[in-house]
């Protein structure tokens, strides 16, 4: 009975301990690979990374997304139209 | 022939029916009628109620095992959820891959913006092991039958965060799968209502009406080196840890990298999804009535209930503690967050501040702590894996 | 080096070939063609057709079983074929994954609209029984070699129900399990050449002119309870019904209840397309020359169109009596679309009352009895499997 | 030989019995549904309905696809005033 | 306490930490980068490379297998990646699924309309058997410890293929697998850099600027009944390769045969990305540090880079052989498509032949040879698995 | 030794003569099929083949994807003209 208390205590604390361990590690481990990367390799200030950041979906779907999509601004223009 | 129908008759669910399983599909029925009609989680707990009602219905063998013959040849085969169960929970699978997706999902963005936000998804996981305590407690004073893997198994619950629990519950305590899991997802959807009141008990209107500066804008880079930091700072720290955020940072560099978008979207979407039913089909296997209705269950979901609001507590007050030694001011409802229960509990910080403030948008600096925290109970459940079982 | 070419030769299709391989390899090719140029259920047949071919090239191995040695190392991988047909088919996992697929494509509305048409739902069923009686009187006679458990399963190929007549007959008569698959999708995409001349000599040009009065409209509490009432119906009275019918109900669930859309569209495109492709090879695996090339595949073949051209009329002949006693009347073909095969025995019922009275549109009157259909025959699968299994 | 035939004929009446049986009480269950449902909780006429069946396959999309689209359609005036 | 502690530190990877593991994380890592920053075949090597970090994570167990009671029940599961290697590439599953998916993505109009194109992709699979050679004498020679599994296995790198190279690979070498598949896509992903030197140096100027006549329009029924020719012949001729290209062929028909598109765009999306994450992550876990940290390896590299550097010369040869006899000019850079590496390799032949005259676009010339080659090497593949095996 | 060079050489001569005897003879029986089947089933020169082509991706997409792109069409009309 004792035994399993003490074990609970005992693993309330070296949890405890090791979530913060872990992640101030990780605060440091983060803020340094922050610093190194954008001192090293620098974001190029253009426009792109807007567009990068669309890419992802947008490449994926774009060929046949846009062809249909012409098709359908083309036919809704002749609906209009019409 | 009279037989027969004797037979037949003997088959029924009405003849068979036993009050336990009665109970059990009510309380299946319970958790799809909160899916449906009160929005609880419904992707998990419309297939985990559902499971449960499967599995209770007397004679139609959901959970049987399949019979081989002396030279291995199968005389009958099992039932559905006996192999979603052992192959895809047991195995620890399933939950894996959700990670995986979640990971594929998860934008970790405002944290990298913000880093010592991760120091309160740390805070918020006190939860997990106060918890511990209470069960050992339970367990200890011989009210409740919980051993040391059984209480670290309830005290994941306060991770607020669904695979984890589920991955920890099926090594520690599968027994107890069932309520863990139910718990967890449960209380995930009731954060909007457990939150707030102790949000507002812990600070003052002034504290709530803080206004954080801007987050900087995070590159590319840091985003795709992210995932590799934290794998390599598992593997050197925690090993046991690297199952759960092996896979969920995988997810997300797939997410990020950009070379592997299709990877990426099925992880997010085909691949979840059929995971995900097959994960709330075998959950639910686990709610039969020798496992659920007995007063260990009652424990659990008090124990669940009160490990989500010392996490919510001990992060706001973590919170509070940064905001004296920071220079630039963080609100304290952000701290709240760090229990995970992704996105809930940052739009719940967001709402309440909104409340102190109407102009003051706190989610995007909620998002920070708020995927700390899975990051956190991770970490929680790599230290219980390796205390418990080694 | 002559001894490994000589190998080589002897490894060949063209040395190992037997006859029987050779009829069955055509036999599988006729499928395909019959899926591509012929439309007959595409889905299906086409990986079938494919399945049968690869399991019959001689020397090929799809079937082959592993080799392991005695601590249980794998020395020879099995066979695509084996791995699909045992994990998936033989465990009853893909029929019941299509289930609740097609759960999830499923309307219940224009039944819920009019629940008597329930009635033509169980009427067309006896298709089913009728032809236990004539497997068993082929059996009993001494002319074929059936059994109960397969005249049962041949049966059930009236039932006009894919992954019903596959779950019933990997069950009940593995080894007829390929013959009777194809009979079913066969007999399904011929649908609209049996059953118009049996609709046409059941009735009057009167009674195909019947108008229906409008359905009324259905409101989605009583879409999503439904499902629910079935399951535990089910339960209730024929558990040994759950496995099938249950997973009918989780997928339709999933769609009404519109709260998990995204695991409803991934039960219906994603995993069903998946795991079709799997069912195909692995149904497509029990084409072999010793379960197929008999006079008991004839039989089969015979019996199976039998069944549904009884199921036809005994549906026709149950929407005249309800005729007799309804108020509203009650247009006799819809009782044709009983036997299943959505939604194609509703769009035949349709045709034929359009060449009665062109503005008789009678598609979703029939939606009623052709979903109840599924149903029916999902009922009569478990009592089939109670009665012969138990 | 005999045993065969009548254990098919069991399984005939049982069967066909059993069919009824289930469809007939199953008819009377959904009727009361309804009925009970349609009392306790009538459906309100608005016009909501239609958005809602619509939500499932627009929600799912509506982000990306939107942006994609809107692009599309820029992309498009702008070639058409080019 | 201070014991649990203690164990804490002894599970941690900086303590377990052998010297190899650490070499293998940055081989897993080395990928990654190649990956994501390179372009190099990002599909397949970032999983490969994430899969090779993982399993070298001392303590995380990845790769272990699950331990069982004497009675059968599951006492420790086992590790994601031997779940995925033992069920998914040692069965030969995954590498058949994928290649399903890629005939389903295939398109071999430009072959049909140039059925000539078929011996280009013939003579590019000479790099395997020189490989072959190659290895043996290595092995011979006692320099290295190959058998003639293990020189087959390697000389399939030369195939260009990623799934036959698995495939073979998993069947006669295991050991080497991850170096193989490692090798095989790291270069094909160099092929723009390998490929045109040696194109350059084995032709003239006016050799690379032939323009060659249009393809005819070949039509849907020509591309429909071609796989089924090829599944036959494979049938008749060579049935150890009838697992590769039956599956390969099944693809390709779901595609062209137009009546089942939602089978054919699951299996070149969905699925295929599903088991590409899960074959990535199993080809990782063989990246050991004893299975990949020697002599052996380096001997792959080598030879599989000479393989590649055949495969295009024989090519290339063989196109300005058939040029000598055929009536319609042959531009020999496509010869060096021949080798598969679909469709960089056609893309790599049509740059060369732009640089020697800007008017001319080899690229539909050259999928011709391209998916030759695909069909070359899964013979050739066939031809192994039979002579090393029989 | 010795006899895993000559089992290398005798992969080596099976095999490439294996891939050229397959497929000189897929050369010879796709012409023909190739052949045969534009003889007995000529294609009919009609403008069809290209939507055919068109048909698999643009079916899939089709009904929800229209009525998405329509709504964003008229939501980007809207927008304008306000
Ligand atoms: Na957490
Ligand atoms: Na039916
Ligand atoms: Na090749």
């Amino acid at each position: 009975m004792n035994g399993l208390l003490e074990d609970g205590l005992g693993l309330m604390v070296l949890g405890m301990g090791f979530v913060f361990l872990f992640l101030v590690i990780l605060i440091f481990a983060t803020g340094y690979m922050s610093r190194l990367l954008n001192h090293f390799f620098p974001e190029v200030p253009v426009v792109t990374p807007k567009s990068v950041v669309a890419v992802p979906s947008s490449e994926a779907i774009d060929p046949q997304l846009v062809a249909v999509i012409s098709a359908a601004v083309h036919q809704h223009r002749n609906k209009k139209n019409t | 022939m009279e037989k027969k129908l004797l037979n037949l008759f003997h088959d029924t669910g009405i003849y068979q029916l036993e009050f336990g399983q009665f109970v059990m599909i009510c309380v299946g029925l319970l958790l799809v009628y909160l899916a449906i009609k009160k929005g609880f989680e419904p992707l998990l707990l419309l297939p985990i109620g559902i499971g449960a009602v499967l599995v209770n219905i007397p004679g139609a063998g959901f959970m049987d095992a399949p019979v081989y013959d002396s030279v291995g040849h199968l005389v009958t085969p099992g039932g559905l959820q006996y192999y979603i169960y052992h192959g895809g929970i047991e195995t620890g699978l399933f939950p894996l891959i959700i990670f995986m997706g979640v990971g594929a999902m998860t934008d970790f963005g405002p944290m990298l913006a913000n880093p010592k936000t991760l120091l309160l998804g740390a805070a918020a996981q006190f939860g997990i092991f106060a918890t511990v305590i209470g069960a050992v407690l339970l367990g200890a004073s011989g009210i409740m039958d919980f051993t040391l893997a059984d209480a670290a198994a309830i005290g994941i619950i306060g991770g607020a965060d669904g695979p984890t629990a589920i991955f920890v519950a099926s090594r520690l305590a599968p027994d107890l799968l069932g309520a863990i899991a139910v718990a967890a997802y449960s209380y995930m959807a009731l954060v909007p209502l457990i939150q707030p009141p102790i949000m507002r008990a812990l600070t003052t209107k002034e504290e709530r009406s803080i206004k954080m500066v801007q987050l900087r804008v995070v590159s590319k880079k840091e985003k795709i080196v992210f995932p590799v930091v934290v794998t390599l700072l598992v593997a050197m720290f925690l090993p046991s840890a690297a199952p759960l955020l092996g896979m969920f940072c995988f997810g997300n560099l797939m997410r990020e990298c950009g070379v592997v978008d299709r990877l990426s979207d099925t992880a997010q979407n085909a691949l979840i999804n059929i995971v995900t039913v097959f994960l709330g089909l075998g959950v639910g296997s686990k709610l039969s009535s020798e496992a659920f209705l007995n007063l260990e269950t009652l424990g659990i979901l008090s124990l669940g209930l009160i490990a989500f609001s010392i996490g919510t507590a001990t992060g706001i007050l973590m919170a509070k503690l940064l905001n004296r030694f920071s220079v630039d001011a963080i609100n304290p409802l952000i701290g709240a967050a760090g229990v995970s229960a992704v996105p809930m509990a940052a739009r719940v910080a967001n709402k309440v501040g909104l409340e102190a403030n109407k102009h003051n948008f706190l989610l995007m600096h909620a998002m920070g702590p708020n995927v700390a925290g899975v990051i956190g109970s991770a970490v929680a459940a790599g230290v219980m894996l390796s205390y418990v079982g080694g």
